[in-house]
């Protein structure tokens, strides 16, 4: 029960804070909303059970990305956003009807943390099981992710790996230009 | 770079605990929550911090970015590489059970490798990208 | 022991090749290391290729786990194809990217911007070999970040806009795919695609299975510019470097529309297209694709731009083959998923060759063009005959059958609407062919024909549209042994 | 009650997944388009936890004294996609700065007022 308390709370500081960040201008402001909306997002995936992804949301959410969008202002100078010139209608709807079919598919999803849903019957019960006994890694997050998933892994490091040859490619200093020619002649 | 005493002092103190804590969540994610990501994030915030408080040229001073470039590239290559290795020891790709004389221990092996080679990537990466941008604002 | 990881190697050879890549020094070493990884790519496509033509499947365990626990490469003959489609056209791609990109791309980027590129290619072959739906959302990742990149590296600011909107649209796409692979995820508790296949038909009548499918859909269709979601791709051919736009209007959209049929009919089912207005839908939304992208192509001012829409207007073929969900059907969208891979690469690699010599794609630039550089007009004009399916070239075979389905289903608007599409590429083609030969250049200065290295690779596309479109036996072949996985792909 | 009990957690987490997926397609300004992206990323990020989660169950570390575990597989998953959705961040800041410093503004309609007037 506390945890439901807990859980309906924390949702709700969420929703305060996503709407916050919807009718704000100040950008500054934005992004510190933003920091608090992944902060408190970590905190719900502890309650939710998931200590490593919200241990990975605090690190990434709250830390790198807000620390990523601070240096874009800082660096664009645009620090009020301008009023839209008429009103979103077409947007609102796209968003009303994606509500609806979202609602609509979880009419009949299997009720939340019931332990009989088709999600914990077929696939993770080898996982939490065999998974220390397979991997030798009582950590059975680590387990799936390192091992039994492990490409995924090599995937998603290589994902890192292209978005930082991305911002390198768009943001790369001339100087290192100049150094080079200075080698070569 | 700043001139506060307080600030430098604190960050003189805070850096060494930082990379500590990231070499902790680094070996200790098999144990408790974390793992090469999040160390790697926690070991770059170490140099952000350094390089907030004693100025970006110094830290890159530290961490050239061609040396950051090569970083990013070998966690890579450490994590395909182990795959590589399983192949040549006649596994299937990251089957780490062909890593060591038994599963287990092979399992270990692997699992601490590709860690480490996450560890480096994101950690390269996330400097990179910081860096990048704070250097954008410089020049 | 190659033969056993075969298809493994094709993802791991790039994803390897690329970090080496990024350390090597600027100069021509990042490119040929990327050429010669592209051309063993190509080999080991066809190479597997040839191991699946007689039906048979490969399956692959990574990290030894069997599937559903693991992640599982599975490889027949529907993705061999494809799979065949993205190492080919990136080994052609490759030899005329040298001169194209030198000219287009600063010097001190060009490790980055090769080892972007295979990032590229090696996410697009991981799309395509995956069996794992979140393996596939991760490499889908892995070719988008390195698309907007590469999008983003054209030399006008436009690129820069197109990119983001392309990595805005991308992402909201992607998000989409993340939901609905959550959804069926809560209802099957797998995310292997021939588990689920197995153990979805069980759950079809189930409220979150629609949704599910209906997020799948939109999400792959933002990918697949399936109109009126393809508002992201007219600016992004048009502003990406030459190399760039060539080998993603040949790969990126032809792996979406994959992905589309394999989510569809393998994991899916048919069943589950026949209980719900699927088909009707993917119909509704090619006839509106072809129509209105082809109406646009038609007052486009800038070369890269019209061919940009045409190629929107080529998916909604596909599209409409896929919604007469008959075998004939089917054969015509993976028949033309082929043919304009090639039709399109010859295209944009003519039109390249042109923006090489005058730094321009707009239309008032190219008057007199053809002209001077004849070669190059040449094997514009035989593309352009292909895209509007006349026959002797690859494009009739996909309109011929295309035009059968329709008629095997007594479809007779359909088959309209076909025509009506090539009429309208009659009159787009026609506008740059005048522009090109008929009018005169406004100043009197001499171009070049363009250098051998560009022209190369695109006769042999312009050779291969003509020698598939007669002799149809590859292409035929690949495609009703492809459609015969998709449709009874549950034994 | 049951029922509600079962399913108040998805409704609200569709609020905030709508929330931002409004904020990414109905704002104009590129900074805002990618918090609004991060709010609806991290908003199915907890579709996925919410799917994992079991009652009575604790994070999926073995340890003795705990019998149910909650489901170790969507939490793999979100970190991966918490991964993917840092890097395409960082990517569309890049582009951000780029398109500021290219155009002198980063509201989508100054931008394509500039476009047009070419």
């Amino acid at each position: 029960m506390i945890d439901d308390f807990i859980d309906i709370t924390l949702l709700a500081f969420l929703a305060i804070t996503a709407i916050a960040i919807i009718r704000m201008r100040n950008l500054f402001a934005v992004i510190m909303m933003f920091g608090i909306f992944s902060l408190v997002s970590a905190g719900l995936f502890v309650v939710l059970d998931a200590a490593d992804v919200a241990f990975t949301e605090a690190a990434v959410g709250a830390g790198i990305s807000t620390v990523l969008m601070l240096a874009t202002l800082a660096l664009t100078r645009g620090h009020v956003e301008k009023q839209p010139a008429h009103k979103p209608w077409l947007p609102l709807g796209v968003v009303i009807v994606t509500g609806i079919a979202l609602v609509y598919g979880t009419v009949d999803i299997p009720a939340f943390s019931d332990p009989q849903a088709p999600a914990h019957q077929h696939v993770a019960p080898r996982y939490i099981e065999q998974g220390q006994r397979e991997t030798g890694v009582p950590n059975l997050v680590t387990a799936v992710l390192a091992s039994y998933r492990g490409f995924d892994t090599l995937g998603e490091v290589t994902v890192i790996l292209t978005a930082g040859f991305g911002v390198l490619l768009l943001l790369g200093r001339r100087r290192l230009r100049k150094t080079e020619e200075e080698d070569e002649q | 770079m700043t001139d506060n005493l307080i600030l430098r002092v604190i960050a003189k103190l805070l850096i060494p605990i930082i990379v500590l804590f990231a070499l902790y969540v680094q070996f200790h994610g098999d144990f408790g929550p974390g793992g090469g990501f999040q160390a790697g994030v926690i070991f770059s915030v170490a140099f952000i911090l350094y390089a907030m408080v004693y100025g970006l040229e110094t830290a890159q001073r530290v961490i050239p970015e061609s040396v950051l470039r090569l970083l990013a590239s070998l966690g890579v290559l450490i994590y395909a590489g182990t795959g590589v290795a399983t192949l040549a020891l006649g596994g299937n790709f990251l089957d780490y059970n062909f890593l060591a004389a038994n599963p287990i221990a092979g399992q270990h092996v692997g699992i601490i490798v590709i860690e480490l080679g996450v560890g480096i990537t994101v950690s390269a990466v996330m400097l990179l990208i910081f860096f990048t941008f704070a250097g954008r604002g410089q020049s | 022991m190659i033969e056993t990881h075969l298809s493994l190697l094709l993802v791991v050879i790039p994803l390897l090749a690329a970090p080496v890549t990024a350390i090597l020094p600027n100069g021509r070493l990042p490119w040929l290391l990327t050429l010669l990884v592209s051309w063993l790519c190509f080999a080991l496509a066809i190479w597997q290729f040839m191991m699946v033509m007689d039906g048979s499947v490969i399956s692959y365990e990574l990290g030894g786990w069997a599937p559903p626990w693991g992640i599982e490469y599975r490889i027949d003959t529907v993705n061999a194809f494809v799979a065949l489609i993205v190492a080919g056209m990136a080994a052609i791609t490759l030899p005329y990217a040298m001169l194209s990109v030198e000219k287009e791309i600063p010097r001190d980027k060009l490790s980055l911007f090769y080892a972007t590129f295979l990032l590229c290619i090696d996410g697009l072959l991981g799309i395509t070999l995956t069996g794992d739906i979140f393996n596939l959302f991760v490499f889908l990742e892995i070719s988008s970040l390195s698309t907007y990149t590469l999008i983003s590296m054209g030399q006008k600011r436009r690129a820069l806009t197109a990119a983001y909107q392309y990595l805005i649209m991308g992402t909201i796409g992607a998000t989409f795919l993340l939901i609905g692979i959550g959804l069926i995820y809560a209802e099957t508790g797998t995310l292997n695609m021939m588990d689920l296949s197995a153990r979805l038909p069980a759950v079809f009548g189930h409220r979150t299975v629609h949704t599910a499918f209906a997020f799948i859909v939109v999400g792959v269709g933002l990918k697949l510019a399936m109109f009126p979601l393809h508002l992201w791709l007219p600016n992004a051919y048009t502003y990406a470097p030459s190399a760039v736009t060539v080998f993603l209007a040949a790969t990126a959209t032809k792996v979406a529309i994959y992905v589309m049929l394999r989510l569809v009919f393998t994991v899916f089912t048919i069943e589950f297209v026949y209980v719900t207005p699927t088909d009707s839908m993917f119909m509704l939304l090619g006839v509106l694709g072809v129509i209105v992208a082809s109406v646009y192509a038609i007052y486009q001012q800038d070369a890269k731009r019209v061919l940009a829409y045409s190629s929107v207007a080529q998916v909604g073929y596909i599209l409409m083959g896929m919604g007469f969900a008959s075998a004939m059907g089917l054969t015509a969208s993976v028949i033309h998923m082929f043919n304009h891979a090639l039709m399109k690469g010859a295209l944009f690699m003519a039109v390249g060759a042109m923006v090489y010599r005058i730094g321009s794609s707009q239309i008032s630039q190219l008057k007199g063009l053809g002209r001077q550089m004849p070669w190059t007009f040449a094997a514009l004009v035989i593309a352009g005959l292909s895209l509007i399916g006349v026959p002797g070239t690859a494009g009739f075979i996909s309109k011929w059958y295309l035009v059968l389905a329709a008629i095997e289903q007594q479809a007779w608007f359909i088959a309209i609407v076909i025509l009506g599409g090539s009429l309208m590429a009659v009159i787009y083609i026609w506008k740059l062919v005048e522009t090109l030969f008929f009018q005169t250049a406004t100043e009197d200065i001499s171009i070049k024909e363009a250098p051998l290295s560009l022209l190369v690779p695109t006769w042999i596309l312009v050779i291969a549209n003509i020698y598939f479109g007669i002799n149809t036996e590859l292409t035929v072949n690949a495609a009703e042994a492809a459609v015969n996985i998709l449709e009874n792909v549950r034994q | 009650m049951e029922y509600l009990h079962g399913h108040y957690n998805y409704w609200i987490v569709i609020l905030l997944m709508m929330v931002g997926f409004y904020t990414v397609i109905s704002r104009g300004n590129l900074i805002k388009k990618i918090a609004g992206l991060n709010i609806f990323q991290t908003s199915v990020f907890f579709l996925y936890i919410s799917i994992g989660n079991v009652t009575g169950g604790t994070t999926p570390i073995v340890a003795d004294g705990f019998e149910q575990y909650s489901n170790p597989l969507p939490h793999v998953l979100i970190l991966t996609a918490i991964v993917v959705g840092v890097a395409t961040t960082a990517l569309g800041l890049a582009l951000v700065v780029r398109i500021k410093e290219a155009y002198g503004t980063i509201e989508e309609e100054e931008i394509h007022n500039q476009d047009e007037s070419l």
